[in-house]
């Protein structure tokens, strides 16, 4: 039984959350959130030359084929240390580029996420609601894209994405498109601006289509997100350990009624019950981390447990660490309040707890049936 | 057993009635739900002349004597007001606090003097008051507080830091309460004060909350001199007195936690485009109705609560229950209303269609809502000790000199702190 | 506003309480549970020679008139007393009958229920699921029925059964029949035996279709058992009632540790938790009773609202109640023990959680048409 | 990172599954979950035969020394022999305690005549033992403990009552904690002894529990002679040797739940007459995931607590988490289908068709899963004061005389005692 990072994979956790504490993440993301600065580039730049993103890319594609073990333990730092950087995006447009382009495409962009050279993100959003085939209306015809996407991470800093588009066919296909000057570009205000969101108006936008073409368009993006969905998942458990962390800090300093108020029994089960979640959270996601690993084509059940079980794990430790924090955590000046506000983000903007949900339910059922 | 008002309560609820037609215009009950706006000087002039026109027309200090202006009426007819009040648009919560608590505890503690001086100015309006009892290392343990009032002359000079104070920024007068001896233990040192809040040496700062609001103030006292005979009640018995001010609080009934299941069933129930609304979906009408059973019993609860008021009995614990179940409410909901726009529940911007509706915003602000007013650890203990006569907590600092007592601020994330 | 039961009302609640005090319930209530006795029919009998469960019926078909808030109150004291006694039953079958009876059915029929001369019931459930319509087999044909009813409350004691069939048209219809010879009854375990529950097999019984005739005999069945609703919502509140005072009662002397086990926030918010339930659960009782009382049409969302919240109420309280025992909570002889059952199969009896969940939505939806 | 065994375990696994194959059959995992039953003399001898090929084949006392029999083997060859032989229908639980607990106290407190004398027979099924700790008014509080060990010459003299003791009806010995000095803190007075079950003085009575089972025993002891060679450990050091023996318990990593996941999976999926099955609903969707996703992080946060064990570091909380979440679990899930079956849920005869499923007693089970071997409450402090090193609840026995101690066995609703 090796249920557990390999040492060269925590090594480089550890120089990431030692490289992010330096940097100060949690300021950076409170000036993100006052509008005082957008996601910071040049700190996403810094960690890109450090290879960490590039870890999931094939050294053929300019990667450094660190490999997935890699990319998993620096998605627990990011989210431990709240960094603005447009990560979600890039992971997703890297994915579904490796997952489905043309030799000629991936060797085109990849190189491009891997060096840091431009900002990719997955245009995917159009209507509120579920993610599914259904909502998408934004046109590709005659290799020009029109329509509307919104929001889209990091939308307003990437150079280009992968955009979810609907063919005169009504065929689902994923476009590569530029940002060029037929796209009109709109920073949204969103719950967690210390992670930038934007609407996009393509108007005629030259795009090429993602891949060889064919039918299953829309299953290897379900699958792309599959895959993201446990690297955001140790993100997400990276964030909640965070919130605990602070809470149990808080809880044996800060004093009320003569003693630590953590010497409370309804402080200390609450932490308890938070402490059962992130763990329950982190073990999913470690499962989820081995399917990808495994390379085996059934990692939906398996990604969607360790998403249900970190967006609910997140959301409990953030909330639950306001509550320990009392009048304090609520204050615009917490901490506390932008882990809140990632937990719900994050818990949103890659499929919500109800499609990760059904996701987990139909990946058993054809289980089942095969 | 009816849910209707007594003929005396009738007869009021009418003459309340005739007046706010008269003189305001029913709100749109289906528009727009509590929002987190600040207070700027045109609000507060209108405040002003609906409190002036309240007070001239006999519906202002309802419960107050009639010796200090009030009309001398019993506390199911201040809750008959406000039930009535709250259909129409008017200025709210300005004085909720300097005339629900402020002055009736003037009314327990002042003399003849200072009620002449002060009752009139607050009932119609014209000054404005606030309460600062919190610090930022006694919230739930409001006895622990340390701002220190030392005597000098005829005079104490107070020093220290309260906070979460309501209308700090905009209030002429505040009580406060302070610590006189440091050597008694912690209930037994405090005394109550009232205070010119432009006094030189009070400074009075926002505080910015997660939804965005400002409406809570830090309030620094440096070297504030305050004549002893603005003292409240004994020396040393500010805590008795600090009761008597919160024991006014339990009065507040009808306090409104939006959005509530009118919001979320609107929500649930709008068809976008053809599609089914969401409440088609059984696993959203078990959902709906977990919270509609905790909102009509919330509801139903309170009415138990005003068969008691309107019989002369005291109140009971319906505030802290009503605040437990809203809090937790209000949390789930919006999360579950969020989560059902997808990563639209995102956007916070209200121009954009994507948004239009209040559950970002409740979102942010619902952690605060099982905090302030008390935590919900802090009304399930309340509960427990007073309702069911369980056992209090071990106190560490029980009959120790406040002084001895162990005290941490708590290493604390705030920015620029260093802990 | 005046939302508490009269004087008169409550006079009656006090009497039934020391009565049942006196009678010592939960200990016929185990002998019951371990097969020791039946349903105490004599009890029963006692209690309705108080007059306490003619309440509902009027005078003119032998109740004695004191109106449903007696009932409510009534059915409070048979909760927190566990008296073994086929209440449910009995105003189940009252219920409808005065709802849908005939003139001469009522005045046949009723008097026997409120004089305790005979012992009514409902026969409804056939298969496993939510009660509905379509569940119906059991067939009426040329005045006679035929098949089988699992499980009937007090089935096995009870002299007669509104008994719900299907006519050769496909029509519901209620039927009332006297248990002949041509009834085979078998008691049947269940998760709380000391409130009895039979199979019944239908060969060739007698009966007598209920009321006129006409389409609408489903529909009066449900707004029957939405009254009987609010009556057992009041059972429910009794029996949580109970639990919540043995529990606080238990938390203040046992100790553990120096102290009362009661001095623990575990067990003060938790004991605060369950008296919150209980409380919310007894006002939407009394605002259920206020429907009943008002005799308006629209009783469904009050009636729902009454039954998901005692449910809920007292399926926590009777939990939670033996979770403050520990140990000798979950042992046979405790009386946690037999509230627990109590609780279960209350939720279970008469339409479950799910469907009262449906009931409140959809009374709701036809409000808003109306 | 993968789930494999290293080379070394994978050639053990493959030993177990050899002579597992050889002497016993595959269990049929999709019938018949954990039953509540008595185990009856016939019973018990199949489970003698069993541990006794067990013994012969060397698969027996796994982590003992091999002095005394054992395998001198690790923890982790104790797990995969338990996982494997969970997968094969063989008689379970009898000599749980005594060889998992019972022995490897007497291996680390007992002299080598003593241990000459009883690991043989344990270890080939001839005796058996029980651990008798828990009291009725020591339950969460063992260190409460009153039964009384008095010296008498070369004996001691035991009187008391202890409960919860699994096995005592068939046991032929048991190690027992007893006070020994009344004078000492609660910690400080008690002292060890195994004692013969068969002895004078020794009355065994059956606990019935809710769910019917009747698998704990109330043990009396009334002045029962053990001699003082049968101490373990030293006067007074009674604790530190009882917590040996429970660290031990910590090791049942495998500790299994049903039903779980599967059985509420194939009740939900299961279609009834051409009916839809109940999972087709979102509501069930959803409801289902939530217990899928505890079921599955309890088992990976299982598995990387084996990974820890396979690297020969110590286990840590996975237990009290499982616990904890399989006792709500249980609780959820068995009410959740008994609900689904409508009026058909309150059956309970195995033999209707309306009752063909292990939810009915498991919802009756429930409330005791919460408690047993630690309540939720008490594995949640657990967890607070030793994994989050928040601070112990204050203790207001703590460094006090036990018998000045309050102690109250509370108002008990227990039938025929009076309160």
């Amino acid at each position: 039984m090796n249920l557990e990072f390999s040492e060269e994979a925590r090594a480089i956790g550890d120089q990431a959350r030692r490289f992010l504490e330096k940097r100060d993440c949690r300021e950076r993301a409170r000036a993100a959130l006052s509008g005082e600065a957008e996601p910071d580039v040049e700190l996403w730049r810094e960690m890109v030359a450090f290879g960490w993103i590039g870890s999931f890319i094939p050294e053929e594609y300019g990667g450094n084929g660190a490999g997935y073990e890699a990319l998993c333990v620096i998605a627990e730092e990011i989210g431990r240390s709240l960094a603005p950087v447009p990560f979600a995006s890039n992971i997703l447009a890297g994915e579904i580029i490796l997952r489905s382009g043309t030799q000629e495409q991936k060797s085109y962009w990849l190189p491009k996420i891997a060096s840091g050279e431009m900002i990719g993100t997955l245009a995917l959003h159009e209507a509120p609601g579920r993610i599914s085939a259904d909502a998408i209306t934004l046109r590709y015809e005659n290799g020009r894209l029109t329509g509307r996407k919104c929001p889209v991470p990091d939308g307003a800093q990437a150079d280009f994405a992968v955009v979810v588009a609907r063919d005169p066919d009504g065929s689902i296909v994923p476009v590569l498109a530029f940002f060029d000057e037929t796209v009109t570009r709109t920073r949204q205000p969103t719950i967690d601006d210390s992670r930038a969101q934007a609407e996009l108006h393509f108007d005629g936008t030259p795009g090429e289509r993602l891949g060889s073409g064919g039918s299953g368009a829309w299953a290897e993006l379900v699958a792309a997100l599959d895959r993201a969905a446990v690297i955001l998942a140790f993100e997400e458990v990276g964030g909640a350990q965070a919130c605990l962390d602070l809470a149990v800090e808080y809880a044996k300093t800060r004093h009320a009624f003569g003693r630590p108020i953590g010497a409370n029994q309804a402080i200390k089960h609450k932490l308890a019950n938070v402490y059962v979640a992130v763990e329950l959270a982190r073990s999913n996601a470690m499962m989820g981390a081995l399917g990808l690993l495994s390379e085996q084509g059934d990692l939906a059940v398996a990604a969607a447990t360790a998403r249900v079980s970190a967006i609910q794990a997140f959301i409990m430790a953030s909330s639950e660490s306001i509550q320990t924090h009392g009048g304090i955590g609520f204050t615009w000046e917490a901490d506390t309040n932008l882990f809140y506000r990632r937990a719900n983000a994050l818990a949103l903007g890659l499929g919500t707890e109800s499609y990760w949900k059904e996701r987990l339910v139909s990946g058993l059922e054809q289980r089942h049936l095969a | 057993m009816d849910l209707e008002d007594s003929p005396e309560e009738a007869r009021f609820r009418k003459s309340v009635r005739a007046f706010l037609d008269a003189n305001a215009t029913r709100r749109d009950e289906s528009a727009e739900p509590a929002r987190y706006y600040e207070v700027d000087e045109a609000k507060l002039g209108l405040a002003r002349a609906w409190q002036r026109k309240k007070a001239a027309a006999g519906f202002a200090g309802i419960r107050w004597p009639k010796q200090w202006g009030g009309q001398g009426l019993s506390s199911i007819h201040e809750v008959i007001y406000q039930q009535e009040e709250a259909r129409y648009a008017v200025p709210k919560g300005v004085f909720d606090i300097g005339l629900g608590m402020c002055i009736p505890t003037l009314l327990a503690y002042a003399d003849d003097a200072h009620l002449e001086r002060y009752t009139k100015p607050a009932l119609w309006g014209d000054e404005i008051w606030c309460q600062m009892f919190s610090e930022p290392n006694a919230g739930s343990d409001l006895a622990g507080l340390t701002t220190r009032a030392v005597r000098d002359g005829a005079d104490w000079i107070l020093d220290g830091q309260k906070t979460w104070t309501s209308g700090a920024q905009f209030s002429d007068f505040g009580i406060v309460l302070a610590r006189t001896d440091f050597g008694a233990p912690k209930h037994k040192g405090l005394t109550m004060f009232f205070i010119d809040m432009k006094a030189p040496g009070v400074e009075v700062r926002p505080i910015h909350q997660m939804s965005g609001a400002s409406h809570f103030n830090e309030v620094f006292l440096s070297g504030v001199r305050v004549p002893d005979a603005q003292r409240l009640g004994e020396v040393s018995d500010g805590w008795r007195v600090a009761v008597t001010t919160l024991m006014n609080e339990r009065l507040a009934v009808g306090e409104e936690a939006r959005p509530d299941i009118e919001d979320i069933h609107a929500f649930l129930t709008q068809s976008d485009g053809g599609k089914a609304p969401p409440m088609a979906e059984q696993a959203v009408r078990f959902r709906f109705a977990d919270w509609y059973v905790a909102s009509k019993g919330v509801e139903a609860f309170r009415n138990r609560g005003l068969t008691k008021l309107s019989r002369g009995e005291m109140p009971g614990p319906e505030l802290s229950v009503a605040r437990i179940v809203n809090a937790e409410k209000l949390q789930q909901m919006s999360r579950y209303a969020v989560e059902m726009m997808g990563a639209g529940g995102l956007l916070l911007d209200r121009d954009n269609p994507q948004a239009n509706n209040p559950f970002q915003l409740a979102l942010l602000a619902a952690p605060g809502a099982r905090i302030a007013g008390g935590t919900s650890e802090i009304l399930r203990n309340i509960i427990a000790e007073r309702v069911l006569g369980l056992p209090a907590d071990t106190r560490a600092d029980k009959d120790v000199p406040f002084r001895e007592i162990a005290r941490g601020a708590g290493k604390s994330p705030r920015k620029g702190e260093t802990v």
